[in-house]
């Protein structure tokens, strides 16, 4: 596949940098949503313009300044960082709408403050999505680290300091703590961090160093939540909705996930982890992450906590596809980011706009408001179907490729995992959604003059519910991104 | 904590002591140390500087730069001192003494009051009472000008005998500490302010720093004073060995001075009103 | 036995200068009064001096002057033989200039801290900036 | 004009020192416009001279005309002309930021103040310049004179202070004369390159080894290096803030520059490194000195003796990389060198804008002061980002190649200690910014007027003449981080001697 050289990537990740001294010095707070709301089309209309030349085969690259020899922040768009950019960028545009209502609807202190964290945070996390080295993408790893602690920390109580400070700790201290030495053993051993579609390390270092790469990697991207470093998801729900919606579903999270996915696809290569068969402790590992965090989701009673729990789990999913190393379980897991960002960011908003109109948190506390709020407890229904993975929604199809990808690799364990945590996802959001809508009447705690949220948080909501069902039926941008990423990495 | 200090000392002493069997002897002639550079000093010093003192033709022009340092450390003393010591807010009202030069009679004034400026009769001493003592003052007053004198003649004499600008200008500076001894401070104050003695250090330093500028100018090296030879009217050796001698009066009259401004502020820490 | 007597004898001014570093640190460690410490401080710096001096010395040689006088016509190529070696000397009046300057700031310090506690031992002085 | 660059980085500094003196008898006012234009001169010429050393390679100087072993040489190579250039640089943005701390804290005393600071100036710039082991020495005890008479002004404890330092910099100087004396002894000459010359001939003799550990004793001693590091936090942090903002980047990093140049160049890596086992202890040491010195910066609740004991750790990043003995760790040195001398002059003179308006050196008494003060504590966030280790800035890039020479070493215990402390680092900078950042701003004069120098005036944002030096060494941190792969593979690589794989 022959590179493109262009400067797009690089702007697609200033963009968003560029337009905060607009944001941060306007005059009125309509000008400063217009500019962010303005910045956010900019972007996803420059990654949009990108497509059409990733669709057909071409990567776009850009190298920024030669940093170390041998080693320089470049950026190179392939179809799985489109996948994700474009995926961020889109919903950057929705949130940003849903945060006007938000924040306006309980006028929160120092937006202006949040809104340029939250431009900061998008150019990090679409700078992780071209970064073309290891390098490039752990520089805007930590940078989105430190770009949203302000914004976990926004009520800046003691509740907020708390769970700020176990947040830096567990993403700020794993990535210096495992990925950096990791990353220094890889370039010592390979004498590069490029990524490569078959991987660097085959062949340079015996299966132990491989093995403890490997670990060091996943577990130090302590964003992607894997279990026994994902404490911080749950503690990080402090912040406000729509930092949580698009940072704690979307960005963050997936973050972590993309550069453990990139790094067992691109520095380790799909036929090294299979010589040396890594694959199954891995997938061990993301088994377990998806089946505890289900479990914990059970018990939850705080609707933003369930979420965040349901979070962990599904992206272990993604993990999971990725490490069956067969083509279809790699394509689902890549689908499943889309497919999930969709769906996750509409309970997300759902629950922000709960609060906003009831003040509600708990999930004991909503019976009967389907009711009161019809069209936020419907998008609720639709975000929970395409979690589950049920038809009509978008879920459907990535947990469709995922088993046929797990038949492959002949991996029935994984099969009965998967379907077994659709079970237990059902068994987490059904209640929340019978609760709400078939409550008999006399139950029901909402007087009449509880109604709808307002209209910039509903309408918002509304869209992300439509397009994860249309997701079933045209996937097509994400579908074949995933495709092709899925061929480049298992070489067929 | 002695015993902590015998055993670090103890160790320490091993320490140096570990490398002494291969020392070659004392006074051997022919070690390793007198075999390689040193005869070269000995052997061309003459011929190069015309100085027949080795030592302080080594020490003001082979190693010119090293003494230059030396005296910018005795320079950086001096400040230092000044600069921690020095004390110029009026604090305190102190309790002054007076004595009657005709009747001999001390007045004592209390809470800082003080007597018109220059008046004849009266006279301020030190307020630990000194004995009005003859002997001192009049051998003092003897001495002194000796000791300059011997002070000068050894700065001027160092290129034929052991001196120069170091021992001339801690002879120069001790003649004038005898005398604010012997004296009190403030009379030494008449003679040398703590103003003249900073403007006489810096001075001193800046002609040996002058000179090594002025070779620069010049063309040659920083202190090559074989390029002062048309300046000073002479051949390149007895250029080199004018420029030690100015050098060397540079050193002494900054040593003098550090030495002298050292003991303004140490003896009357900081307040230069009285000294010991 | 006898090689280490003679070795012994042929080196003791290095003895001394050993005995005088170790006298030096013993009492810049040990002792508790701040002057003390300072003129331990010396003790070191006297000690280096000597040895920098032992190492030039040559027994029965004559100090590093060329004998001149007016009547001399023919200069005769000095040998290095017959003069002590200067450089030790050159480098011992830095050092010694050094020592003295330090120990002008060092009193001047010892004057500060005396102004501002009233005593000169180290555990009074520690008592005294415990309590406000 | 150019052929006297390597005597000029010196002269300058020195000649102006006296003309300070000689302006300020005249009038206060002329001592900081000398002393900035004397400096400045020095820069230039540092600069000046690295790019003419990078052109020609090695630039020699005899002194006084006379060439080594007989005179005194400068050798200018790659190593010594980085170095001149970031001391330099350091000492002039300083000088420029602290201008308004100096005229409040002494006044009175403005002449000798800024003479002693440019003899200290002067002094490192002679040290990192010159080809003399004695010469060395001398330099070395100009710096250290000046250095205790600016930290014994300092509020408090800082005369007793001053005094430690005396004494164990005077045993430290002397120890180095010691072993300076002791190679002379043996091969009758003091110029480095003739040393490096004579001595493989006598490296199996008891005294070439005895010399090689006192010096190592003495640089260790002026260095800080963990066990003999008991002056450096008292001397640091109760030295008057315009004079720890410039004595904390430079005294110890001109120093590890000392043991740089005498390892490599003096006693030659074959002894250094190869004969004496001594690599491998020093940088066990060197990992003590790093957990040690950042454990006892948790230990500790007042701002300035915190970064202290973070320059503690930060001499056994340097010690422990250079001991490695391969070319990336040794290189990871001597970048440290430069990146930790800009960092610490940033996060001091940060601390001291925020001493100067808060009135006090307690963490504790910081609330509120990212709404109060914001450029400066961005500055500061960038300072600290620098130290943990984070990508963009240059601190990340010392670490790489610390960490990579670790690696290639396979000493895994200096890597765990390097990532501890970065992590012990993150706790520290953090439990500052969540203060500042969370506690709300109450004005605590009213209660007790802290003795810690006269409040400035309300607590508002630092002067404007402190906060461009700041923004300035912000910029230049990024600057380093950036260009950290040129200045290694252009300046460093040609630096180490090719004998080090």
């Amino acid at each position: 596949m022959d590179t493109l050289i262009s400067i797009k990537p690089l702007l697609a990740v200033l963009v968003s940098l560029l337009a905060i001294p607009f944001i941060a010095y306007s005059r009125s707070p309509n000008v400063r949503e217009g500019w962010t709301f303005l910045a956010a089309i900019v972007k996803f209309g420059i990654v949009a313009a990108m497509l059409p030349a990733v669709l057909n085969g071409m990567e776009i690259s850009c190298s920024l300044v030669e940093v170390l020899p041998g080693l320089s922040i470049a950026f190179r768009v392939d179809a799985f960082g489109m996948l994700f950019a474009l995926v961020a960028s889109f919903l950057w545009i929705i949130t940003s709408v849903y945060s006007i209502g938000y924040m306006r609807g309980l006028d929160e202190h120092a937006q202006t403050r949040y809104f340029c964290f939250f431009a900061i945070s998008l150019s990090a996390a679409v700078g992780v999505a071209f970064s073309a080295n290891l390098l490039t993408m752990y520089l805007f790893y930590e940078m989105l680290s430190l770009a949203t602690y302000p914004l976990v920390t926004h009520h800046q109580d003691q509740e907020a300091r708390t769970s700020g400070r176990k947040y830096l700790l567990y993403t700020v201290g794993a990535s210096i703590g495992l990925v950096l030495p990791a990353m220094l053993m890889t370039y010592h051993l390979t004498g590069s961090l490029d990524f490569s579609p078959q991987g660097i390390l085959a062949g340079t270092a015996s299966r132990g160093t491989v093995a403890l790469l490997l670990f060091m990697f996943v577990f130090g991207f302590a964003k992607a939540a894997i279990m026994p470093f994902h404490s911080w998801l749950p503690a990080a729900m402090v912040a406000p909705t729509p930092v949580s919606a698009l940072l704690h579903a979307v960005a963050v999270v997936k973050v972590g996930v993309f550069s453990i996915v990139r790094v067992i696809t691109a520095i380790f290569g799909t036929d090294l982890l299979q010589t040396f068969d890594l694959s199954t402790p891995l997938l061990l590992v993301a088994s377990t992450t998806i089946l505890v965090g289900s479990f914990i989701a059970l018990s939850q009673d705080n609707l933003k906590r369930m979420l965040a729990f349901s979070t962990i789990a599904q992206l272990s999913y993604i993990v999971l596809g990725a490490a069956l190393l067969s083509p279809k379980g790699v394509t689902g897991g890549m689908v499943h980011i889309a497919m999930h960002a969709f769906g996750k960011i509409t309970l997300f908003f759902c629950a922000g706009a709960i609060f906003v109109a009831t003040g509600k948190k708990n999930i004991s506390e909503m019976t009967g408001i389907g009711r009161r709020m019809p069209v936020t407890m419907t998008a609720f229904f639709i975000g929970a179907l395409s979690i589950i993975g049920m038809p009509p929604c978008g879920g459907f199809l990535s947990k469709w490729y995922l088993v046929l990808g797990a038949l492959d690799a002949d991996k029935i364990a994984i099969l009965v995992v998967l379907l077994f945590s659709s079970l237990l996802n059902a068994g987490y959001f059904m209640p929340v959604v019978y609760r709400a809508f078939f409550c008999p009447p006399e139950e029901a705690l909402f007087e009449a003059r509880v109604q709808e949220a307002p209209l910039c948080c509903v309408v918002p909501l509304v869209i992300t519910a439509v397009i994860s069902i249309l997701l079933l039926f045209y996937p097509q941008p994400f579908m074949n991104l995933a495709v092709m990423a899925a061929a480049k990495f298992t070489g067929i | 904590m002695k015993t902590f200090a015998l055993i670090t000392v103890l160790l320490l002493g091993g320490l140096l002591f570990y490398g002494t069997p291969d020392f070659p002897d004392w006074g051997d002639p022919a070690s390793p140390a007198s075999l390689h550079v040193s005869p070269y000093y000995i052997e061309h010093a003459v011929e190069d500087t015309a100085v027949p003192n080795i030592v302080t033709a080594v020490l003001a022009d082979y190693r010119g730069y090293d003494t230059m340092f030396e005296t910018a450390v005795i320079f950086s003393a001096g400040i230092a001192c000044l600069f921690l010591l020095r004390v110029y807010r009026r604090k305190s009202a102190r309790t002054r003494l007076y004595r009657h030069n005709l009747t001999g009679v001390t007045l004592r004034i209390a809470k800082g009051g003080k007597l018109p400026e220059g008046s004849a009769e009266f006279e301020r001493i030190d307020s630990v009472w000194v004995p009005y003592d003859m002997i001192i003052k009049v051998t003092s007053r003897l001495i002194v000008p000796f000791v300059q004198l011997f002070a000068l003649y050894v700065i001027a004499h160092g290129h034929h005998s052991p001196g120069g600008g170091f021992q001339g200008g801690v002879i120069f500076g001790a003649a004038i500490i005898l005398y604010a001894l012997s004296n009190d401070l403030r009379r030494a104050f008449r003679r040398l302010s703590e103003k003249a003695a900073l403007l006489a250090s810096a001075a001193g330093v800046l002609i040996y720093v002058g000179t090594g500028l002025l070779c620069l100018l010049l063309g040659g090296n920083f202190l090559d004073y074989s390029m002062l030879a048309e300046m000073l009217h002479t051949d390149a050796i007895m250029a080199r060995s004018h420029g030690i001698l100015i050098v060397e009066i540079g050193v002494g009259l900054a040593v003098m001075a550090v030495m002298v401004s050292l003991y303004y502020n140490l003896s009357s820490a900081g307040r230069h009103d009285e000294g010991l | 036995m006898e090689s280490l007597l003679s070795n012994f004898l042929a080196k003791y001014n290095y003895w001394v200068y050993i005995g005088l570093v170790m006298i030096g640190m013993y009492a810049m460690i040990a002792k508790r009064n701040l002057v003390k410490k300072i003129i331990g401080m010396n003790i070191v710096q006297t000690a280096v001096i000597l040895f920098y001096v032992s190492i030039g010395a040559k027994k029965g040689k004559t100090i590093p002057i060329i004998a001149h006088g007016h009547e001399e016509t023919g200069h005769h190529a000095a040998q290095a033989i017959d003069y002590i070696s200067p450089l030790p000397h050159v480098l011992m009046l830095t050092a010694i200039v050094v020592s003295v300057a330090t120990l002008g700031v060092a009193l001047a310090l010892a004057i500060k801290i005396y102004r501002q506690y009233g005593t000169l031992e180290e555990d009074e002085i520690a008592l005294r900036i415990n309590e406000p | 004009m150019s052929a006297h660059f390597p005597g000029l980085v010196i002269i300058i500094p020195l000649v102006a020192a006296f003309l300070i003196l000689i302006g300020a008898l005249l009038d206060k006012r002329l001592a900081f416009p000398l002393t900035a234009l004397a400096l400045l001169g020095s820069l230039v010429t540092a600069i000046g001279l690295l790019a003419r050393v990078m052109q020609v390679g090695v630039v020699e100087y005899h002194l006084a005309g006379w060439a080594p072993p007989v005179g005194i040489a400068y050798r200018v190579d790659h190593l010594n002309g980085l170095v001149l250039v970031a001391v330099a640089a350091v000492a002039f943005i300083n000088l420029l930021g602290t201008r308004p701390l100096v005229v409040e804290a002494f006044g009175d005393r403005l002449g000798p103040f800024y003479t002693l600071y440019i003899l200290l100036v002067a002094g490192l710039l002679g040290i990192v310049v010159t080809g003399d082991a004695f010469n060395l020495y001398v330099l070395l005890e100009i710096a250290a004179l000046t250095g205790y008479a600016l930290v014994g002004m300092g509020e408090g404890r800082a005369p007793l202070a001053s005094l430690n330092y005396i004494f164990m910099g005077t045993v430290g100087a002397s120890f180095y004369l010691l072993g300076v004396g002791y190679l002379y002894l043996v091969t009758g000459t003091l110029n480095m390159a003739d040393l490096a010359v004579r001595l493989p001939a006598l490296y199996p003799s008891k005294v070439v080894f005895s010399a090689f550990v006192i010096c190592l004793a003495g640089l260790c001693l002026k260095m800080g290096f963990f066990p003999l590091h008991a002056w450096l936090p008292n001397a640091y942090s109760y030295a008057p803030d315009p004079v720890s903002s410039l004595v904390a980047p430079l005294m110890t990093k001109v120093m590890v520059y000392v043991m740089v140049r005498i390892m490599l160049f003096v006693f030659t890596p074959a002894f250094a490194f190869d004969l004496t086992a001594i690599s491998e202890p020093m940088v066990w040491m060197a990992i003590v000195a790093i957990v040690a010195g950042s454990f006892l910066a948790l230990s500790t609740r007042r701002l300035k003796r915190m970064l202290t004991y973070i320059v503690v750790a930060e001499v056994g990043y340097m010690v422990g990389g250079f001991w490695l003995g391969n070319r990336l760790g040794i290189s990871g040195a001597i970048l440290h060198i430069i990146n930790d001398a800009v960092m610490t002059l940033c996060v001091f003179l940060a601390a001291a804008a925020l001493i100067a308006r808060t009135g006090s050196d307690a963490i504790d008494d910081m609330q509120g002061l990212f709404k109060k003060m914001p450029v400066t504590m961005a500055v500061f966030v960038i300072a600290g980002l620098s130290i943990i280790g984070v990508p963009p800035t240059c601190g990340f890039f010392s670490k790489w190649y610390l960490i990579s020479g670790a690696i290639a070493a396979g000493q895994y215990g200096f890597m765990a200690a390097l990532l501890l402390s970065s992590l012990i680092n993150l706790v520290l900078f953090f439990r500052i910014f969540e203060i500042a950042y969370f506690e709300p701003f109450e004005d605590h004069h009213a209660e007790h007027p802290t003795g810690h120098g006269r409040v400035l005036s309300a607590v508002q944002e630092a002067p404007l003449e402190l906060l461009v030096p700041l923004v300035v060494t912000a910029a230049l941190l990024f600057a380093l981080g950036i260009y950290a792969g040129d200045i290694v593979s252009l300046i460093i690589d040609k630096a180490i001697p090719l004998g080090i794989v």
